[in-house]
């Protein structure tokens, strides 16, 4: 057991699975020789070598499109898109080829890759390089959408997402980089679509994604020192969903608070509360409450920022305005 | 027309590389099927038989017939919406192809795919792209593979006139030049985009191979309606991506004879054009070259024969097949051959 | 008043402001010479000349820069992406720049312009050529989302479009373009953000948008011979969203259905539900039940094509659940 | 290095243009505040005053000052996140560009875009783009309008070497070319994309340069750390867009002082490369070039006072002004003001 930071279990992530797997290789921008952007990937060209490790030009979609063919023909690539925000440069990658390609070809072709991107905003870098945009995955049929919050969960989902045969993408939230967590010692292999429940209460339950995750954790907090006991749900993949564990915690609490980062309209929150409403619409005992930001861009100032994040205030509030 | 005549070679054309008198026949033999496979193909839209969209290469076969005579089993091909040359070249069988068009469940992809999105992976052909551009840069992933496992595979890659213009086109190129792979670029210069002339939209005359020199590659312009030509440069740019010299992006100049797709009549083009165009089809002017070249009339005769009971067989076969089981609209999204999202 | 396919709606709605507007111009792929892929911008090069009907070049992010360069300096553009599909190959430009510019710069920069594009399922184009992507569109905070369900729509919001000093993405059904309706003559001018009670019930509410309307009003027949009478509303516009005549017909009925053509995860009925369960969930006495597309790319074939698609059958079986 | 000493041109060179001295004494000015803004914003970053990313141009000046000279106040400008200087070239107040990157209400946009986004419509300074490409197509859009308006306005939009290689770029030069479009790109040059040498990535040796035969256009490659050449080159390629001509590709070779972003110390260069290129910093050399030419010293002292004063006047102005107004989170999402999405 060694305590690492998010940032550095991305690294002991990827060197795990290829050192196991010969066939996985690793692409991006300035992700070898300088060891990523957010020196998240620092090590890994001395390890593996430029064949394995491949520094790219600014061309996401030639990115993409390299990691899908060597996909189609035998290798397990890691892409790296450098801020998530970027994946409306090669969308079309994403969304009209990676993701349908199988089910077009009836099931001839199989696209084992992931693609990894620094997701979401806290770090004052503003409108374009802060959005969480995993609910603009979510939406397109054939991508698996994951989205750890602790360095132990980089390490087991992305081990994880790299031996899945479909196509990951990888969210990994650029405020949490500097976090630390315990993470095992050995090989760590976790299982995709598997939610985990962070704590227990009986009084209202709240999901949440990533950043969002110890935010509801503080609220929980604040919460229990009003006498107010809540289960915190990290849903760690979007795609696939754990429902099960939602809406088990649902039907105990009779209350439902999501936490998203994303804007407001068609974020994930949107999608779990319409299955619990109705599929659980006799087991809520108040409204389900969404607390996201707000529909608007990030704005770059500090104070702004903060003000359209959910803070831990918003989201204890939340909570409140779901026990009404 | 003055101009392309000029650039037209007298007599026996040869490419890079002349080829056998066997592989020419076998040319000849896939471009007749190709022309049969997609008269028959309008014939069964013209029906209703064929549903959604397609798009035809009449006109054209010289390029998917050149290229397919000249790579190997084990290369790749990745192709655009009107594929369905390349996909027959590679072997796919016409039955599934034409089946695939109507929507049967005997479909190379069970209907699930259609006309624009043919593969055939067995045949290593690795798709067929409707959207412009992306499927460059797929192909580099394929040569990129293929140079890291040392498999000596290439990978060819067909386009359009209109798709060099695309952003994607840029990318790939760079990204093919700079990594060195193993890729064959053809762009197929058809004129038009759909239905607007591309020397309207492009800032070059030849749109790829006025543009090979910003990615550090040689230009290479042949004549797209002569299959010895296409056969020729495909063997040399194939022989050179194999043999580690990187990629080449090669435009063979051609001419479809329809419209864009199936419901257009292609009204908008000058009538001359057509015309000239029509009398330089790669058929008949490759089947008088062989004739001169001394193959017997009789072989061109059978092969021609032959071609049309093929085409009649696959046509039946694809009409006979009922339509998918509705349970494949769930099927094949993931590996596990389902599509479930959700515990 | 006239009898008017949807396509030559969109001819008539461009035309009628092009010609009170000589900032209005318009650009895309075949739109001019050949009057577009679909044929529904046929007369408009005669009519205005090529330097106000430009035909381009396939490159889809010089056509919405182009849009929004001149947007910025002056000039109303209308730019088509001729399928929706498309809108992956230039998403930077629609997500990134033209939908957060105005907020970026606190204001300085005001984007008018539209963006046409053809929409969705039905005409068996298979997976990359028949995507419902308004869920896409709504996602992102800074674009207003319209979708017109008849001609007579096509024309008064396309010119609210128009006008709107904001980007608005105009969603065309494309299995609409052949339908006929009535179209008052004279100039038409919509507002934004109203949807339409397509029809009266008090029974349940079917929320439905597009090519879902004219089903949505199918299945409120077939009900009807049941004996349930449901109300029909046609959204209309997603951004802005007009809560209160859902919430209000919800209200009266006690029963929500939402209806979309895109695929399940984050369409823009899960929206829509999570909005009714937070602020209505009393006045629920049922499941709010969205039918939708199954998660999945849209098939080829016909028969798989039409088995995906939400079908007047399974609106009238999702009625039934949400009324039991 | 030696190479682009051989090309650097001995004694006074001169561009296309050769400017006036009270241009060029102004150039000096500009360069000198710009540096004297971007070392104090980088002061200011130390002392946690700057919050968030910045991407200084130090090293990069001359051509922002060289081309900012030479645009008329109606000709737009386009920028990328590093673009404090293009900024300041167009005549926006530093302590509004100060106060920006700080993240306060006195910002040019009231700290709503931040250093990357600096924008001043007033100054047709019509914005900075943080992802790579897409401004020169909007670009591209503003000189449309100006074509089609009659309005004689030129657009400029700089970028990277590394923005060469992003479709984006591709789309944008060939529309441009197309459409006869009043727009010049100039491509900064600084060998660099973040980490990552340019040579190692692009197909071609000058990634601009040797790409504008792909567009019609004619290859244009400055010594973009000589204020006198860019100002040449950027007043011959404004005037010929201006006139009609259409588009013009400049390529000017620079380099960076610092890292790439503010928290990177550009440990990556190989320690030569940084002081070969320090001596030849665009302030000192065009210093000692206007002494040459004549201008007193005591004007050039003069110009350095006032400029360093005119910083330190910004940085305390934008030290005053309070953090932006909470309320702005939710203000001009749309033309009403306001981010409503419903009724
Ligand atoms: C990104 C994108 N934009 C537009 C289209 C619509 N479209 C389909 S084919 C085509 C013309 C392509 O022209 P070209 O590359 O010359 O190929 P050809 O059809 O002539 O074989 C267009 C514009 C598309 N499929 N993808
Ligand atoms: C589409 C996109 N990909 C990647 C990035 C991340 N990024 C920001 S600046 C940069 C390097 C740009 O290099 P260049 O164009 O040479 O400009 P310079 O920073 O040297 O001025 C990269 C890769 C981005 N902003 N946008
Ligand atoms: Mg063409
Ligand atoms: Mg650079």
């Amino acid at each position: 057991m060694a305590e690492l930071t998010y940032r550095d279990a991305v690294a002991r992530g990827i060197a795990q699975e290829m050192e196991r797997d010969p066939s996985v290789v690793f692409l991006g921008e300035d992700v070898g020789a300088a060891g990523g952007v957010f020196k998240a990937t620092v090590g890994l060209l001395d390890r593996f070598g430029p064949q394995r490790v491949a520094d790219t030009p600014i061309s996401e979609q030639a990115i993409l499109g390299a990691a899908m063919g060597a996909a189609m023909t035998g290798l397990r690539p890691i892409a790296e898109i450098m801020f998530s925000d970027f994946f409306a440069v090669c969308w079309d990658l994403v969304a009209n080829e990676i993701a349908k390609t199988r089910y077009m070809t009836n099931g001839q072709v199989s696209l084992p890759l992931v693609i990894r991107s620094a997701n979401g905003g806290g770090v004052r870098f503003g409108a374009q390089h802060s959005q969480s945009v995993e609910n603009w995955a979510m939406a397109v049929p054939g991508l698996k959408v994951v989205a750890p919050s602790t360095p132990r969960d980089v390490v087991g989902l992305l081990a994880a997402a790299v031996r899945d045969p479909d196509p990951v993408l990888f969210f990994e939230q650029k405020s949490l980089y500097p976090t630390k967590g315990e993470v095992p010692d050995g090989e760590i292999v976790d299982t995709l679509g598997t939610a985990a429940v962070r704590r227990h209460g009986r009084d209202a339950t709240i999901v949440a994604l990533a950043a969002m995750v110890p935010r509801a954790l503080d609220a929980a907090d604040a919460l229990s020192r009003e006498g107010v006991e809540v289960t915190v749900i990290d849903l760690r993949s979007l795609v696939p969903l754990d429902v099960t564990t939602v809406a088990t915690s649902v039907v105990e609490t009779g209350h439902l608070v999501t936490v998203e980062e994303n804007p407001r309209l068609c974020g994930w929150g949107a999608e779990v509360a319409s299955i619990i409403a109705e599929e659980r619409l006799f087991d809520l005992d108040g409204p389900i409450v969404r607390v996201t930001t707000p529909h608007v861009p990030l704005p770059a100032a500090d104070a702004l920022e903060d003000a359209a994040l959910p803070s831990v205030a918003r989201i204890v509030d939340g909570v409140r305005r779901a026990l009404q | 027309m003055t101009e392309l005549q000029d650039r037209q070679p007298a007599g026996d054309p040869v490419g890079a590389i002349a080829a056998p008198l066997e592989v020419r026949t076998a040319i000849y033999k896939m471009m007749v099927e190709m022309r049969g496979f997609e008269k028959r193909a309008y014939d069964l839209f013209l029906q209703g038989l064929v549903k959604g969209t397609s798009h035809l290469g009449l006109g054209q076969e010289a390029v998917a017939a050149g290229f397919g005579a000249a790579m190997l089993p084990s290369d790749y091909t990745f192709a655009t919406y009107r594929g369905h040359n390349h996909t027959l070249a590679r072997g796919a069988p016409m039955a599934a192809v034409m089946a695939e068009l109507m929507g049967r469940q005997a479909g190379l992809m069970a209907g699930k795919g259609g006309s624009m999105h043919l593969t055939s992976v067995e045949h290593r052909m690795m798709g067929s792209y409707a959207i412009v551009g992306a499927h460059l840069t797929i192909a580099n992933g394929a040569a990129w593979s293929s140079k890291l496992r040392h498999a000596g595979e290439v990978a060819v890659c067909f386009f359009g006139d209109g798709t060099t213009n695309i952003g994607a086109f840029h990318e790939a190129l760079n990204l093919a030049a700079v990594w060195k792979l193993p890729v064959v670029f053809v762009c197929e210069n058809n004129r038009w985009m759909e239905y607007t002339p591309i020397s309207s939209v492009t800032a070059v005359e030849h749109p790829a191979a006025d543009r090979a020199r910003a990615y550090g590659l040689d230009p290479v312009l042949v004549d797209g309606n002569d299959a010895d030509q296409t056969y020729g440069a495909a063997r040399a740019a194939i022989e050179h991506a194999r043999s580690g010299g990187g990629p080449a992006l090669v435009e063979a100049e051609t001419y479809r004879h329809g419209g864009h797709s199936r419901a257009d009549p292609g009204k908008y083009r000058p009538d001359e054009e057509v015309e000239a165009w029509l009398g330089r089809d790669p058929i008949p002017r490759y089947r008088t070259r062989l004739l001169g070249a001394g193959v017997d009339e009789a072989v061109l005769v059978r092969i021609e024969e032959e071609a049309q009971a093929a085409v009649d067989a696959a046509a039946r076969e694809a009409e006979a097949s009922p339509p998918p089981d509705l349970s494949l609209v769930g099927a094949d999204l993931w590996a596990d051959g389902g599509s479930s999202w959700r515990s």
